[in-house]
Formats: C-alpha cells, structure tokens, sequence
C-alpha cells in the first residue's frame, strides 16, 4: 500500500520533469509556427567570428530587411575547421544547411562531398554577369571550367613593415624589399642586438604558417601538387618538395639562424602582435588584419606595406588567394535553393562587398564595389591597402597562383608547418623534411583519393 | 532496478558509441565517416608501424607526467597548507580551488595571453630578472611543459579540494599519538599523513591521470599539437585524423588504443597501488 | 504470546560456517540471552531472526509461522543495535516514532506511545533533540524507546551496552531487567559479556565458533557447565583447570599430577588423564599441607577492596583464589597452601567434556 | 605564532600565485587595445576601459547563452544527481548478481575519450530528433561514473546498522533511500551537483555539434566568437571569459564549503 503511494509520487515528479523539459526545449519553436504565406526559409552557416562575424550578421539582417519573402537564418559554426567538420555530419544525416561559408582549402573537399550545387548552374541559368568579378578570385574557385563557390571573404597576405624603423636603419622606407634576398638583408640591417650580441629586436617576424609557404610556391610559380596543381586531375600526389620548395626553408631558416628573424610559432597573432608593438620591423601577414594594424600601431609609427616577396630571378608568379567561399549546399528544395543563390548574390554585390571591406579589411570580390564612395574613403585613408589591390592584379592566372586542390589540405599544411618548424629548428635540412612531409602528404591523398572513388 | 538509469544511458551514449568506434576501426570509411569496406586490422597494423602514432604515445605518457606528479605533489602541499583552523583559511580554500571554476577555453586564451612571446607577462618577468625570453608556445623544448603548466593549473584545485577532505578525515588523536612517540613534523608526514592519505591520494591519481590522457581543450586552442609534434597526444591526434584527414578508421583505432590505455593504467593502478594503500 | 522455534538452522558464509545446524525453542516472555567470544555465530543467530539474513538452511517459526523468508518489517520485532543506529537526521521524537510512521498509525496513536516510552525511559525532555546531540546512555535510552514503541513480539538486542562506560552499563543492566519484568516480552540478547548473561537472562544459550555449547538458566550454566569451555567461560574471575590423572581408590577417586593429589568424593565413571577444575571461591586457605592441600607460588594479588584475587602457580599450572575481606597478609612470591571446598568439576582432558562433578575429601583433623 | 606567520605568508603567496592568472585576465579586460600590447606589459591601466564589455555582449548573446548554460547545466545536475545516487545506492547497498562485474563496468565508462564517441552520439542524438535541443544537450551527460562512485563511497560510510535498523522498522528499500540515503547524504550529492554543474557548463565540443542556433548556444562558444577578435587585443576576449566565468565562480565560492564538507564526510566515520 505505502508503497505504491511512494511510487505515485515518484511518477508525478518525473512527468513534472518531462514537462518542464519539453517546455523549455519547445520555447523556441514556437515563433515557426503558422503557415501560409511564410518566407522561404534557408540556413546560412558561417565560420567568422568576433568583427567579421558581426559584420557577417549585419549583411544578413539587411538582406532579410530587403528581401520579405526569403528568411536567412545566420548561424554561427565555430572556426572554419569546426564548421566543415560540422558539415561533415550534416551531410551524414542529411540535414545540410542551404548556404555556407567553407575556407579556401576545403574546396576539394566540398566538391568531393557531392554534397553541394555548383553555383555555376544558376550562373548559368540566369546568364549572371561575372565579369566586374575579381578575375584571380574566381579563377581559384574555378575547377574543371565551373564555378562552384562563390569568393565572399578574400584576402593575399601582405608584407608589413614599419617604416620609421626603416628610416632608423638608413633604408628607404619606401621602398620595401622585393625579393627574399633583399628581406634577407634588410632584416639583418634592422635587427638590434646589445652589446653582448644578443638580439633584442629580430628585423623580421614572420608565422610558421602553411599558407605563407604556399604563397611563396605560388611566387616562384612553382606548384603544389601534381595534375596541374591538382586541377586538370585529382591530385595524386604533392609536389612541394621541389628546389623552389626548399628554397623558401632555407631562406627562412638562415634568417632564422643569424637572428635577424624570429619564430615565434604558428599563430599569426603573435607576429601580428609583435609588430604591432615594436617588436619587430617587418611581418608577413593577411591584408584581412591590415585594419587590425593600422588599430594597433594608433599612428606610434607609419606602417608600410609590400607585395610578398620571391626569390631573386623567379617569374610568373604571384599570391594565391585565401579566405573563404560561399558553397550551395545540395538536397534542397528549389524554391529554397533559388533562395540562396539571391543571398549568395546579395552578398557579393557591390554595396555589400563595399562594406564588408571597410568592415573587415577584405578584398572586395568585385571590381565594382570600388567605386562606392565609402569604399573610396576607406581606402584613402589605408593607402597601404593599394599595395595588396596591385599585387593581387599584378599576379597572372596560372595553375600556380590558381592553389592547389587537395583534398586532404589541412593535413598537408599542417605537415608543412611541422616539416617548416623542424627546419627551423636546425633538425632536419630543407630537403629531407619536405620530402618526409610529402611522403606523409601522398599516403594520405591516397587515402583520400581511393575513398572518393567508391 | 536502480540501475536501469544510469545503465540506459551509458549504454546509449557510452557502450553503443564505443562499439560503434571499435567497428569504425575495422572499416574503410568515405569522406563524412560511414563505412564503407571491411578493412580487417589494417588500421592497427598501419598505427603501430607509424613513427608518429609512437611519438604520440611517448607525448602522451610524458605529458601525463608532467602533469600527474606536480599537480598532485603541489596540491599535496597546498592542501596540508589549509587543513588547519587558522583564521580565515575559508577564504584560502576557496582561492586553491578557484581554478576549477575557469572554462578550458577560458583558461587556455589567459595562458595563451601570458605565454605571448612578446608582450606576455611571462617574458617580462624573465627579462626582469634578466633571463632571455622563452618561446612558450612555439618552443618544441617547451610547449609540452607550458601546456602542462595549464593542465597543473586547472587541476590543482580540485585536488587540492579532494586532498583537503582526505586530510580532515584524518583523526587528530593520531597526530599527538605521533607526537607523544617523538615524530617530528616531517616525520609525522611521511608516517602518518601519506599512509593515512593513501585512499584519497590514490582516487587522485586515478582521476589525474585519465584526465592527463584525454586533455585536449588546451592542446587545441594552444597549439594543435605543435610545434614538431611535441604536444601531439593521442587524443588530439585522434581528433585531427578524424576531424581534419577523414581517416575514421584510423582515428578510431587509435582510440581504441587509448581506451585500452587507460584501462591498462588503470587497472595497474588499481592492483598495484592499491596493495599499498593503507585502508582504514 | 511470542515463541520463536529454530529448526535446524544455519548458516555458512561461502565455505565458512557462521552457525552449524541447530534447534532451539525461546518461550514467551523469556529473556534469552546469547552470550559466546567475539565470532562464535550469536550476532548472525540474531541477525536470522531479525530477517536481515536468510539462513542457508532451516526455518524459524515464530508462534508457530514460518518466518523465514519474511521481510524484516514483517516480523513484528524490535531491535536495539550495539551502535543504536539512530537516524541521525531525525530528533529523538521522529526516531522513536519513525517505525509507527511507516504502519500508518496516526498520529495521535504515535505520540501517546511515544510520549509513554519516553516516560519510562526519561527521555521526556530529550524529544526535541537529535542524536548528535545526546550522550552515549542517552542515545541508548533513545534506541532502546525507539525498540519499546513498537510494542513488538520479540525485542532483539546486539550488545546494547557494549558502548556504554561501566557505571551506566551496570544500571542500564539493572533498567533492562526492570522493563523486562514490565514489558513481559520476549527478549533475545545478544552479548559477549559473562555477567550481563547471568544477571540479566532468564536462560542463557552459550555458543562457541558456531556451536551451541549449552543451553540452560544461568545458574544451571554455572553450576553444571557441559564441558571445559562454558566452566571457563561463566564466571568471574574464572574457573582455573589443573591437568592429571583420575584414578579410584575404593569409593573415592584421586586426582594426581606431579605437585598435588586430591581425594573427591562422588560418583565418577571415567579414569584416565582429566583436567579438574576448581572455581576461585571453592579454594580456601589452609595452613598446613593435608592430604587435599596444593601448594603453589604466588604470582599475582588482584586487591579489589572488598575481595582479593591471588593467583599462584601449581607446577606448570595456575590457579586464583578469592579471598574475602580487605587486604591480606600474602605476599607476591611467598608459597600459599589452600584446599578446595565444595565442588571439584572434572573434564575428560582430550574432550573437554565434563565427567563428573566431585566433591573434596580431606582428611586432616582440623578440617572445620 | 611565529609559524602561523610563515604559514600565512606561504598561503598568500600560493594564494596570489592561482588568482594571478584570472586577476590579470580582469585587469586586461579593463585595458584598452593599446595597453594590452604594450610592453612591458601593462598591470594598471590608465583608465577603465569598459567598452570590451560591451563588446563581448555584442558580439556574441552572452546572456542568452548563459541562461542555456545555466539550463542545462542544471539539468544535467539533477540528472546526474538521481541517476548517479540511485546506482552509487545499489552499488552500496544492494546485494544482487554480477554486481562486482557491473561497478567495474561502470568505473570503465569514465576512461572511454570523449573525443572517440562524439560522432556515434551525434547521431544518436540526431536521430532521437533532439539536435538543437535541452534535451540533446544534457541527457547523454545525465548519468556519471564519477558521481556514481562519489556517492557510492559515501554511502558505504552510512553506518551499516541504520540499514537494519530502517529495514526492522518497516522501511522499504526506495523508501529508506529516499528517507534515509539522501537527507543524509547531502553533502555527497551538493559535491557532485557542484562538480557536475562546472563541467556541464564548461563545456565546449558537444554544444558545438549539435546545437545550430543561437538561441540554444551556451557560454564557451560565445568564448569561442570573441576569440576571434583576439587577432590584435586581448581585453574583448578577457572581457568575455570574465563574463562567462563570473557564474562559475561564484557558484564555486558558494559551493566550495559544501564540497569540501561533502568529499570529507565521504571518509570520515559518521
């Protein structure tokens, strides 16, 4: 008898559980409810935060203002890595979103994924006109003639130097240097060392950072991987271990070596953050943080900038671009993906790349938006940002400065990155460490390859 | 029948899903990890062959000692410090077991901002006592020991914490025994309080331990398993076969190795130690 | 009404036997004492009849049910636990009151037994306290009125007073006898002290590892202990043995050894190597050596005031003798020379069984 | 007295050794962008400098977050708290086949890597319907090993006797656990309620996974949004890590005595 009354009461409290479970976890829905004329609804995934995100979701809210029969849901996915791994899984549950911003290395992989819709299918159908587009941004989304993604945030990394410290060591400080062997001097030329000889400030500061040796590949015209850098075919293995890959290491390395640069490991910040506070003449670093910069420095010293610099004697090359792509996800409906496609335009008009530029410090995708006034300003008041407009137009099209397309690229940068911190660190020669890496780099392509193909 | 709860879902969210990786481990798998062909042991094979998977166990277990030893040691110490009536040691307690109220992220972005190598506090206070700036972070001599460094931060608290309790349990009558008998105070250490500790400090250990094997909130946002490798531990390893280079069969693999691991250490611990721990 | 029979009970823990097999009947209104050395199997006896454990095989009826297999809440019993096992999160009042809770008694029921136990056990100002707050007798009291409210067949009781001083133990011990003759219930008592056993039992049962030894009043187990190990056991200071040789002589048995010879009166089947033992109180001084006197060296004088214990040593053996009266002229090594009066009890030396109970002969004229 | 003095001394230093960290972290969040760079590093700064707050607040919704986090946080905590005392129960106190077998299974479950089940849970998750939900945030963390064997070792440490004695009372076996168990295990339970409220909150991988809107986010992936703006200055970040700290702390400066008293009364004899 008690007991049951005991076991009554228990069941009461748990239902009284359930229920307050199922109304708080319901609180949400309750603003999708009622049908009818309801806007299509599409999810945007994006992978920026902090400034960036915040003028991501400005862009957003705008479109929905503008658009009453398209609601853009914005959501935020962790960093670009977190969001593709997300995306991984969505794909696995069928449950992708419509739009999403996926970085530049994870083209291959998207496309792999046979999960997404080539946005090249609604350029075509509506005939949309690409030309005000930037040439060498699409030309990296391009592959096998189609465009697949479409450039949202872009950006070239930049040689950032602080010019007061130039002037201090009797070199032009306009005239920065061009060439790794002019880095090379003018590094040792601005570093400081106390009377021990004790280096007390590295001329140059640059990340251990895969993108950068990429980017000085690319300058060399020297490509990544095979198949034409991994665009007229799957890629089957890398070529990165070349002359011109060791001779980035070793540029880099004796720079390192006498002290005129300084590692300070694979975070862009904290070069970013040493240059910033006069801890360095010289950085290498993504035209994306130029505002960051200009921010930081508050006018102590006039900070200079230049095209990323090549070996003496190289030609035909150029940067590669970085950054991210707005990819349509496929296995929607087409009112949906009609949807997105107007999103995916409205965020690379003009208007809008304008203000994502002066926002964030991105090339604007498309030539047009610099004629908009604010852009204009903006610009005016950055004139260091022209450098990296000219670098980025003064780079021919070709399979080098396209990137490579790799489907296991995170693992290949992160292998350089390793095999570039063990050069470094006088552990293994140029040669030796890029070829181990690319030994690494090519099981995993086969790897990759051979599970795409099933 | 009390059981039925807890057992439902550790089944569900624990057994299932290990399972499920054993299974992963033995299959070839596509790009977003479903399984595709039977792949036998091939993954284990390639694992135990790779240098690397080798270098990751080394990491692993000298990590798990740089962290284990001196967190338990210095919380050890701390928490002999505040077991005592003194005024105001409430306060004292609550700072040692601050720690664990800070988030990983939160406490790795703090390190992450002292570690700076050029403007982070730790730098400036070696230049203050003029010794040369240390690549906290990008040094592969020490990346291991500053990752440690947080994980000993974060984990002294509760141990202490634990420790703490451990002493109180410890009756007074004992201590003026020792005392009537002429131990002095290290002594009194050694023979009472660490006997007399050995439950607790062996719970500690065990705890410290799985924790120090499965870190990865730090190793993520600090370093990713660099530089060279030197703070690539199984679990981040795991994550970045998984996560970065598909290769779920792998990944999955190698956390079978290190469940086995820990379940290795564990039970040695377990028969090990525990002969030695004095029971009440 | 409460009979409790026990019918070939027992119990083995794995390989190991807690209780060998045994019957045996405790009557209503009895106050059944199951006294033995720490481990001898009384505990887990009480903890079967409790219900807290199943025997391994056996049944147990009480009044004649089968209870066996029932649950402990439905055997209408009490039991006060050698730590009182006090809830200690509930006051003196709830405690006590607790059981009645769960039968669903109301509460005025609940409070007019509560408040008559507390009246009987001087708990009435204490009701509004928790056990923390309560001292060691008082927490016995509590556990003891917890067990009273129930008002149930048979009270169970393991070591009750063990962790009490000695005072409060012996008039806690005196409490208990009065509220047996109050309550007339059954009571089953589990102890390993002697005295408690022959001041407070009605009948005692005495076990070893296990075994039952004997059952009997107390003074039965006193006077006719079955065998070597209960002689021991009852009694304090205790009974002391002596090894050697029965033999008849006529109508008298004589036992021999290398330092005495006694002649004991009585009938005595058994000859051959014995062990006789004499109590304390049966030995009394004498001065000169007769033909039943022992002589030994005094080893030890306990002086408890108004008696003494002198222990001395026979040969290789010992024995104690209770002197009464303050004091004495004895001396700590001096030789002594006592006589035994009364009883000589004899035990088969390699059974231990007991063979005859005898009494002393001694020839010399200034026997008074 | 002297070696009360050497003591507290020793106490302060160890003191201020552990809060440093998190105190600097406050002070750079006060700091302007350009105090946060300079160096030598800036340890008062010249003037509070409160718009990182708003900032981190406009950055992420750190208040709706926190109200997740706290959601489900707390339920994980009851959650976690009746699971893990009704089998820490069974374990102390029950008799019953393969319980040895059982615990040591249990024990097992807390060296599985989490890292190494998060995607077979997804899809559990997923296909219970509960992705972006309470629920998918908080069940599958609802039961504990640690908790388990926390509360299991209290409870051995109940005297043994009030077992027996609540039994002859007439008190059932979920009774007496509800009667006599819990009330009197409350400082076990307030540790493990307090330890499994900070890892809820604290945690990061799986609410990533999962959740897909903001309105269902929790606290550390706003931490997560603000580090991006970590790019050039500290004090935005710090701000966000304060904020989300805050709930934490206090809650531990408010539990730390219970859970103290919980671990320790888990040892002594009651």
């Amino acid at each position: 008898m008690q007991k049951k009354s005991l076991w009554k009461r228990i069941a009461g409290l748990l239902l009284l559980g359930v229920m307050v479970m199922s109304i708080t976890g319901c609180g949400d829905s309750s603003n999708e409810a009622g049908k009818g004329k309801e806007p299509t609804k599409i999810v945007f995934w994006y992978a920026v935060g902090g400034k960036v995100g915040e003028a991501t979701k400005t862009l957003v809210k705008e479109f929905n203002d503008m658009h009453p029969d398209i609601k853009v849901e914005a959501v935020f996915q962790g960093d670009y890595d977190s969001a593709i791994n997300k995306l991984k899984q969505s794909i696995a549950s069928k449950s992708t979103p419509n739009v999403m911003q996926v970085y530049d290395i994870g083209t291959r992989f998207m496309i792999d994924s046979k999960a997404v819709v080539p946005v090249q299918k609604w350029i075509d159908k509506e005939n949309f006109d690409t030309s005000s587009y930037e040439k060498n941004i699409l030309a990296y989304y391009t592959v096998d003639n189609k465009l697949y993604s479409m450039p949202f945030n872009t950006s070239t990394p930049l040689l950032y130097y602080n010019k007061d410290m130039f002037k201090a060591a009797g070199l032009d400080p306009d005239n920065p240097p061009k060439t790794f062997e002019e880095v090379a001097a003018d590094a040792q030329k601005l570093t400081q060392r106390d009377s021990s000889g004790k280096v007390t400030r590295p001329g140059m500061a640059m990340a251990i950072y895969g993108w950068f040796f990429e980017q000085f590949l690319a300058e060399q015209n020297a490509q990544y991987a095979n198949n034409g850098n991994g665009r007229d075919a799957m890629a089957t293995a890398v070529s990165f271990n070349s002359p011109q890959g060791e001779k980035v290491l070793n540029w880099w390395a004796d720079m390192v070596k006498n002290g005129s640069a300084v590692n300070m490991g694979r975070k862009t910040e904290d070069t970013m953050k040493a240059f910033v506070s006069g801890q360095t003449a010289m950085t290498i670093d993504s035209t994306g943080v130029l505002g960051d910069i200009m921010d930081g420095v508050n006018g102590k010293f006039e900070v200079g900038t230049g095209f990323m610099p090549h070996p003496e004697g190289s030609a035909n090359g150029g940067v590669i671009i970085g950054g991210a792509s707005l990819w349509m996800l496929s296995g929607h409906s087409d009112a949906e993906e009609k949807a997105s496609w107007e999103f995916i335009k409205f965020m690379t008009a003009p208007k809008q790349q304008a203000f994502w530029h002066i926002k964030t410090g991105y090339f604007p995708v498309t030539t047009a938006a610099y004629d908009d006034d604010e852009l204009k300003k903006y610009d005016a008041k950055y004139p260091q940002f022209k450098i990296a407009i000219e670098q980025l137009h003064n780079t021919p099209i070709n399979r080098s400065t396209q990137g490579g397309l790799l489907g296991v690229f995170t693992q290949a940068r992160q292998e350089i990155e390793n095999a570039i911190e063990h050069v470094l660190a006088g552990q293994a020669s140029s040669q030796d460490a890029l070829q181990k890496a690319a030994d690494t780099v090519n099981d995993a392509v086969a790897r990759y390859n051979s599970s795409v193909e099933k | 029948m009390y059981l039925i709860p807890s057992l439902s879902l550790f089944i569900v969210f624990i057994f299932y899903p290990l399972l499920k990786s054993i299974k992963l481990s033995i299959f070839n798998s596509d790009l977003v990890g479903r399984e595709t062909t039977f792949a036998g042991f091939s993954y284990y094979s390639e694992m135990l062959n790779s240098s690397q998977f080798l270098h990751s166990l080394l990491v692993t277990l000298l990590f798990t000692f740089y962290t284990v030893v001196p967190g338990i040691l210095i919380a050890l110490f701390l928490a002999c410090m505040v077991n005592s009536e003194l005024k105001g040691i409430a306060i004292f307690r609550t700072i040692f077991a601050f720690p664990l109220s800070i988030a990983v992220a939160g406490a790795s972005m703090i390190f992450m901002m002292l570690f700076n190598p050029s403007s982070g506090v730790f730098n400036y206070f070696l230049q203050l006592i003029h010794l040369p700036a240390v690549f906290w972070l990008s040094d592969a001599h020490w990346a291991l020991l500053s990752v440690a460094i947080i994980s000993i931060w974060r984990s002294v608290g509760f141990n202490t914490i634990v420790l703490l309790s451990g002493l109180q349990a410890i009756p007074e009558q004992i201590y003026e025994s020792a005392r009537i008998d002429g131990a002095v105070s290290w002594r009194q250490f050694i023979d009472i309080t660490l006997p007399l500790l050995s439950p607790t400090l062996f719970f500690v250990c065990i705890v410290s331990v799985i924790n120090a094997l499965q870190t990865f909130g730090e190793i993520n946002i600090l370093t990713q398993g660099g530089p060279m490798e030197a703070t690539n531990v199984i679990v981040y390893s795991i994550y970045r076969e998984a996560f970065f280079n598909t290769n779920f069969g792998y990944a999955s693999a190698e956390s079978v190795v290190l469940f086995l691991l820990i379940l290795i250490c564990t039970l040695f611990e377990f028969c090990f130690l525990e002969k030695k721990v004095f029971y009440r | 009404m409460a009979t409790i029979n026990f019918y070939q009970v027992n119990k083995e823990f794995g390989d190991y036997t807690a209780v060998a097999p045994f019957e045996l009947t405790v009557k209503t209104g009895e106050f059944l004492v199951l006294v033995g050395p720490s481990g001898c199997g009384k505990t887990t006896i009480l903890r079967m009849l409790a219900g807290l454990e199943s025997p391994t095989k056996g049944q147990i009826f009480l009044d004649g049910d089968d209870i066996t297999e029932l649950e402990p809440k439905n055997r209408d019993i009490a039991m006060v636990f050698q730590n009182y096992a006090l809830y200690p999160h509930m006051t003196v009042y709830n405690n006590m009151a607790y059981a009645l809770k769960l039968r669903k008694f109301n509460k005025k029921s609940i409070a007019d037994a509560v408040n008559k136990a507390a009246a009987m056990l001087d708990l009435q100002d204490l009701l509004a306290r928790y056990p923390r707050q309560l001292s060691g007798g008082q927490q016995q009291r509590v556990a003891l009125g917890r067990a009273i409210v129930r008002q149930p067949k048979v009270f169970l009781m393991d070591e009750p007073l063990s962790n009490l001083d000695a005072k409060l133990r012996v008039q806690t011990r005196t409490r208990l006898i009065q509220l047996h003759k109050k309550l007339k219930a059954t009571i089953v008592y589990v102890t390993h002290d002697q005295i408690e056993a022959m001041t407070m039992g009605t009948r005692i049962v005495l076990m070893k590892k296990g075994v039952i030894q004997q059952v009997g009043e107390p003074i039965e187990l006193y006077q006719k202990p079955v065998n070597r190990f209960v002689a021991a056991f009852m009694g304090t200071p205790p009974m002391q043995f002596l090894n050697g040789e029965i033999s008849r002589k006529g109508n008298n048995n004589i036992f021999q050894n290398e330092n005495c010879r006694l002649i004991l009166q009585g009938e005595c089947q058994f000859i051959g190597r014995a062990c006789i033992g004499i109590r304390p109180e049966d030995l009394e001084l004498c001065s000169v050596e007769q033909s039943c006197s022992i002589s030994g060296v005094i080893t030890i004088i306990e002086n408890i005031g108004a008696e003494s214990i002198v222990h001395f040593n026979v040969g290789d053996g010992q024995l104690a003798m209770k002197l009464t009266g303050m004091g004495t002229v004895l001396r700590e090594g001096e030789i002594i020379t006592v006589r035994p009066i009364n009883l000589v009890h004899v035990f088969d030396e390699t059974t231990g069984n007991s063979v005859a109970r005898l009494c002393p002969l001694c020839s010399s004229p200034d026997n008074h | 007295m002297k070696k009360n003095c050497v003591r507290y001394l020793i106490l302060i230093v160890m003191g201020l050794i552990i809060l440093a960290p998190f105190f600097y972290a406050v002070i750079v969040s006060f700091e302007s962008a350009e105090d946060t760079l300079a160096f030598p590093p800036v340890f008062v700064p010249g003037e509070i400098y409160i718009k990182s707050y708003l900032e981190a607040f406009r950055t992420a919704p750190l208040v709706i977050f926190i109200i997740n986090s706290f959601v489900v946080s707390l339920s994980v905590t009851v959650g976690q708290v009746i699971t893990c005392s009704l089998a820490g129960y069974a374990f102390a106190f029950l008799e019953f086949p393969f319980k040895k077998v059982l615990f040591i299974i249990f024990l097992s479950t807390m060296m599985i890597p989490a890292e190494s089940i998060i995607i077979p849970n997804y899809f559990t998750i997923r296909s219970l319907g509960w992705l972006d939900s309470y629920q998918g945030l908080a069940v599958p963390f609802m039961a504990s090993a640690f908790g388990t064997f926390l509360l299991r070792q209290y409870f051995q440490t109940l005297p043994r006797e009030i077992y027996d004695a609540a039994r002859i009372d007439g008190c059932g076996r979920l009774r007496f656990f509800l009667t006599m168990v819990l009330p009197l295990s409350k400082p076990a339970i307030a540790t493990l309620a307090v330890y499994a409220f900070l890892t809820t909150y604290n945690q990061y991988m799986w609410p990533l996974l999962i959740t897909n809107t903001d309105g269902m986010r929790t606290v550390q992936i706003g931490l997560a949004m603000l580090q991006w703006d970590q790019g050039i200055s500290w004090n935005t970040t710090m701000a966000g890590i304060v904020i989300v700290s805050l709930p934490t702390v206090i809650l531990l400066i408010a539990g730390q005595k219970q859970l103290v008293k919980g671990l320790t009364a888990g040892s002594v004899k009651g």
